[in-house]
């Protein structure tokens, strides 16, 4: 994962770009599996990180992953009722509310951080959600407001 | 008549209550502002004697929530053996509420306290008023009729009292503490809920994402990441805050932007419904940062999407909690 | 002649003569809030203030700086020396009182034998103070009490007077003086001016009224730390930490690497840190030596008023009063020196009794 | 001027693990530039500021004697960021090593004397360096006896076995071996620290006891020691704190006007009781 954040960022019409997403190992992260043996394309720019739940989310690595650089980030969950652990995507979903509301209130722009709900046997609505989130993102260009000053 | 008298009332009602809870030995500490060494200013006292409570005073100055001290409990307000001791508090409706929140997440024991209440007549905004005087020095702040009259060397400077509060509490609505009979001593109210329309930061939020960063970059970039907010506050009790992790360390502790803007998300986004309007984090700060329209935004999404206002009383569990089933979704992604 | 008469309409023609050979910083209104900063523009330097809400030691040692820079490579690691350390650097319209507290840091960083802080000392060397007098003194203010005054000269290099309109210029160390005749343009001082600037001082002095006994406070300090005074001196503490942030003279920092993943760069950065935030003596065992606001609270006293003058014979403050006014609970330091004064008279009574 | 926070490059040479539960590593540095390590001239008891440069800093006693020529070594227990970035390094990686800071024993006037010394479960790193120091061929003759008295928790907890062995095979020392509760295969004593010293009961003629343990064990074994004795001058301690810097400028370490780093690490316990009670 660490190689290819590493590549250099370039801003031009070629620019694509690196999506974080976390993917809750019950529901997303097979729906994303299956997605893949069942040969349905969505576009590379995501990279997965496989959590227990979306629950285990915490706002923290949402924020962190945009101050180290990732243009957008999607955080993917069971659909309500079918979590694992019963509960955790409800949990999730209040954090995520207020998170989303707040950047927005902060001047963030909206489609930087995603939240989905895809299921293990939804391969098709992973990839096209996927391929949403990287259109808007790709139209958004790239994610400055959260960038460091290196001299 | 004005708030010069209501002051003088207020006082007398505070002190006459604080010496009836330690005559009566109700509490063996009570917690209170008293008159400050400098001006625009007030400072918590914590009076232990009968005969010491006329050092307790109201001055619209009075900009701790005495919260504050309950949550981690201090050395001073515990017995030998590290029992909390009965302890009255001085409380204008947001410490009533900061109080009544800290007991819902099991930080005190309701018992153990008694709220001298009182209903608040607001509280002066120290930094507008610094801002404007500009660089000539604050020899004496008085409140006369309803009106501040700020005195220096050889000037004077009135301003009316309404426009010169803090921002929350000129939409503030719970002006005594909500609280029963049995922990509360003086004016206080039980409140099912308030109705707020939040028209206040209706403008902020209808302009652009653009302008909104401008907004907030130019706000905050003075910051000196002191953290005077966050030790002001009653409600970030945290032993260890997210910005002191290191193991592994989540964000940045320099001035550049990047940093402080995380702290003040991440610290709103703590606060979301548990934030109790004081204006505490805003009077503290030393270079002037306003983040009231923070503390209404939190206080917006917690009314709109949960209808749930802090503080109001001792059971109800904040948002976040809790979860529903039914709970709004409009944000999730979804095909088209 | 070393006196010379500044025209407040010539800081302008000052700053472009001087800005080409020193990074310029001087006292600027950041939305209220009087700093030290780089200035692009003479005119938004502010001459005309009671004392800088930020102090100047953030010039020198910055809230944030950079120690060294390094590149990493996959097992191999390069380290980058500051460059930017022979820059000379010309701090305008400082007060005395600020002054004094370089020669604190400068002292402090010197200590301890072999290791000297030398990036602090070696921008002190390359640094020129003009400073100025302290006409209107704040009521927080107590320099006198502690071997300061509104018109200390000692520290600065060139001295500046408002007198209304003008200000005197006086040069003051060697470096200063060649400073003032370089400046060929500026007219000579009259006597009137000196005697304006003579009485200015004198009134400046008489105005500060806060007058602490620092030898009593010193000598009681040596024998309370255990006394129940701290308990009282701790009492509305909310542990913030702005006075050691807004001290001229407080100098304790952290150390941190920052890396940027996606150049392979970093550096590593000493930020000020303050002794009153809890995790600051923290030990990775989970063991605390100062676990409570009162240790804490303690410390900071102590360090100023007992620390520093068994180390260095020297006091730790300045008598700024910047403490008195920032801290969000008005623990008044002065009501807090008062405090300790008392100790041994409340001793004293008990005997009696 | 150098700049005084910039560390010495060196290479991890080796790394092995020393207790069954495999949280203590000893780490070996070979100094990348020759010359580096002959301006490192340190002695026993001293510490160093060692860094793995983008994770950060810490300061850890240094494990190895001068004696032992060529590397230093570091016996580190995995407790936070750096210390478990340590645990994860791999021969060949690069180490900053600032130092050595703080005074260290004092093997120059310990000249003459009897020596005990006694240590405590991980903080044995330093009395390890004193020791190999006292033995070797060209300072022996110069001390008196030694002792060593060394508590762990359990027998899997003792640090440096294979040095330990090479000790009791020699005559010219004393090495006395305990662990809190009797374990299987476990030949030596048991029991705490204190009563074994109380049993070994070492005289305090011409001697200087040099303890280092949690701070439990310091204060019950001193207790001991007093009842045998000792007077304060001869017992010395090393103390530890919170250290960014190691030179004296960060200001955390300081226990009333003294800092750690700089007047310190080891303080004779007549020093300490001079001395506010904050370490």
């Amino acid at each position: 994962m660490t190689e290819t954040i590493l590549e250099e960022k370039k801003i031009d019409e070629k620019w694509e770009p690196k999506i974080i997403a976390f993917l809750c190992n019950w529901c997303s992260y097979a729906g994303a599996d299956l997605a893949g043996v069942s040969r349905i394309q969505y576009p590379p720019n995501i990279r997965i990180v496989r959590v227990p739940c979306s629950g285990r989310v915490n706002p923290y690595f949402i924020i962190k992953s945009l101050v180290d650089g990732w243009d957008g980030v999607v955080v993917s969950g069971c659909h309500p009722g079918d979590c694992h652990y019963i509960s955790g995507n409800l949990v999730a979903r209040r954090r995520f509310a207020i998170l989303k509301e707040l950047l927005e209130f902060f001047g963030i722009e909206p489609g930087r951080v995603n939240f989905m709900w895809a299921s293990a046997a939804e391969g098709e609505r992973f990839a096209v959600l996927i391929r949403k989130v990287t259109k808007i993102v790709k139209e958004l260009g790239p994610n400055t407001k959260f960038q460091k000053e290196w001299c | 008549m004005g708030i010069e008298t209501d002051n003088k009332e207020i006082i007398s009602s505070i002190r006459e209550n604080a010496k009836w809870l330690l005559s009566e030995n109700q509490v063996d500490v009570i917690i209170g502002y008293s008159e400050g060494t400098v001006p625009l200013s007030s400072t918590p006292i914590i009076i232990r004697k009968e005969e010491d409570v006329d050092k307790l005073i109201w001055n619209n100055l009075c900009y701790i929530n005495l919260a504050r001290y309950l949550a981690p409990l201090m050395p001073q307000l515990c017995d030998s053996e590290g029992n909390s001791l009965k302890i009255g508090i001085v409380a204008k409706g947001c410490v009533g509420r900061a109080v009544n929140l800290l007991a819902v997440e099991k930080q005190v024991n309701l018992d153990n306290i008694k709220m001298i209440g009182f209903n608040c007549n607001g509280i002066v905004n120290r930094s507008k008023i610094d801002l404007e005087i500009g660089e000539k020095e604050i020899l004496d702040v008085s409140i006369s009729g309803d009106d501040i009259i700020v005195k220096g060397h050889d000037w004077e400077k009135k301003f009316p009292y309404d426009q010169y509060i803090n921002e929350l509490c000129k939409v503030c609505q719970i002006k005594s503490p909500s609280a029963t009979d049995a922990n509360c001593v003086g004016e206080c109210q039980e409140l099912e809920s308030i109705h707020d329309e939040f028209s206040d930061i209706a403008e902020f939020e209808s302009k652009s994402a653009d302008e909104k960063w401008a907004y907030i970059k130019d706000a905050l970039q003075v910051c000196t990441l002191c953290y005077s907010c966050r030790q002001a506050c009653p409600m970030c009790y945290c032993n260890l805050c997210f910005v002191d992790q290191n193991m592994p360390t989540w964000f940045g502790k320099t001035t550049q932007f990047t940093d402080i803007f995380t702290f003040h998300l991440i610290r709103a986004q703590h606060l979301a419904g548990r934030c109790v309007a004081c204006g505490a984090c805003s009077s503290v700060c030393p270079v002037g940062i306003d983040l009231n329209i923070i503390t209404r935004k939190l206080e917006k999404i917690a009314k709109e999407r949960f209808d749930y206002t802090s503080g109001l009383n001792a059971e109800t569990i904040p948002p976040m909690m809790d979860f529903k089933m039914e709970d709004e979704e409009e944000f999730m992604l979804e095909e088209d | 002649m070393d006196q010379k008469i500044l025209k407040k309409d010539q800081i302008g023609k000052l700053y472009n003569e001087l800005v080409g050979e020193y990074d310029f910083y001087a006292p600027i209104n950041k939305k209220g809030n009087i700093a030290f900063e780089k200035i692009e523009n003479p005119e938004d330097i502010v001459l005309d203030y009671l004392n800088s809400k930020i102090p100047p030691k953030s010039v020198l040692f910055p809230q944030n700086e950079v120690l060294f820079e390094y590149t990493l490579d996959e097992k191999d690691v390069e380290i980058t020396d500051r460059q930017d350390l022979e820059q000379k650097i010309l701090i305008f319209g400082i007060r005395p009182c600020d002054a004094y507290s370089f020669e604190l840091f400068a002292n402090f960083f010197s200590f301890h034998g072999d290791w000297k802080d030398d990036i602090y000392l070696k921008k002190k060397e390359n640094t020129t103070l003009i400073g100025i007098g302290c006409n209107t003194p704040r009521t927080t203010c107590f320099c006198t009490s502690v071997n300061g005054n509104p018109f200390k000269k000692d520290n600065m290099d060139v001295f500046l007077t408002d007198l209304g309109d003008t200000y005197l210029v006086e040069g003051i160390s060697d470096k200063g003086k060649g400073m003032v005749q370089k400046l060929s343009w500026l007219s000579d001082a009259s006597k009137d001016d000196l005697k304006k600037a003579e009485e200015l001082a004198k009134i400046a002095e008489e105005s500060i009224t806060t007058k602490i006994d620092v030898d009593t406070v010193v000598k009681n300090l040596e024998t309370c730390f255990e006394h129940p005074v701290w308990d009282e001196i701790s009492e509305s503490c909310i542990g913030c930490g702005s006075c050691a942030y807004f001290c001229p003279t407080c100098t304790c920092f952290d150390v941190i690497d920052e890396t940027d993943h996606y150049n392979n760069r970093g550096r590593r950065i000493r930020i000020w840190d303050t002794c009153q935030s809890c995790l600051y003596t923290l030990e990775t065992s989970g063991h605390n030596p100062r676990d409570t606001k009162i240790q804490r609270c303690r410390n900071r006293i102590m360090h100023k008023f007992s620390y520093y003058p068994t180390n260095y014979d020297l006091l730790g403050c300045v008598g700024c009063g910047r403490c008195v006014y920032v801290c969000p609970a008005n623990n008044d330091l002065r009501v807090i020196l008062d405090k300790i004064n008392k100790i041994e008279e409340k001793e004293d009574e008990k005997v009696v009794a | 001027m150098p700049n005084p926070y910039i560390p010495y490059i060196t290479k991890v040479k080796s790394i092995v693990s020393e207790n069954k539960v495999n949280d203590i590593k000893t780490i070996e540095l070979e100094f990348k530039n020759e010359e580096d390590y002959k301006k490192f001239d340190y002695v026993p008891g001293q510490f160093a500021e060692i860094s793995l440069i983008g994770k950060g800093e810490c300061p850890i006693g240094i494990a190895s004697s001068p004696t032992e020529e060529g590397t230093i070594k570091f016996t580190i227990k995995k407790m936070g960021t750096v210390t478990s970035g340590f645990h994860n390094c791999e021969e060949g990686d690069i180490v900053g090593v600032r130092g050595p800071y703080g005074n260290g024993w004092p093997v120059e006037e310990m000249k003459g004397k009897n020596i005990v010394v006694i240590g405590g479960g991980f903080a044995f790193s330093t009395l390890r360096s004193l020791v190999i120091y006292l033995l070797d061929e060209k300072n022996r003759k110069d001390y008196g006896n030694i002792t060593v008295i060394y508590g762990n928790r359990d027998p899997g907890e003792v640090l440096y076995q294979d040095i330990l062995e090479e000790w009791k095979k020699r005559d010219d020392i004393k090495v006395v071996l305990t662990i809190d509760r009797e374990a299987e295969g476990w030949t030596e004593e048991v029991g705490f620290v204190a009563p074994i010293v109380k049993k070994v009961g070492p005289s305090s003629d011409n001697a200087v006891a040099v303890i280092c343990g949690p701070p439990i064990m310091i204060k019950t074994t001193i207790a001991v020691m007093e009842e045998l004795n000792w007077g304060p001058e001869a017992i010395l301690n090393s103390l530890e704190a919170r250290m960014k810097c190691g030179i004296g400028k960060c200001g955390r370490c300081n226990i009333g006007n003294k800092f750690i780093c700089t007047d310190g690490p080891v303080f004779s316990l007549a020093e300490l009781k001079e001395l506010p009670d904050e370490y």
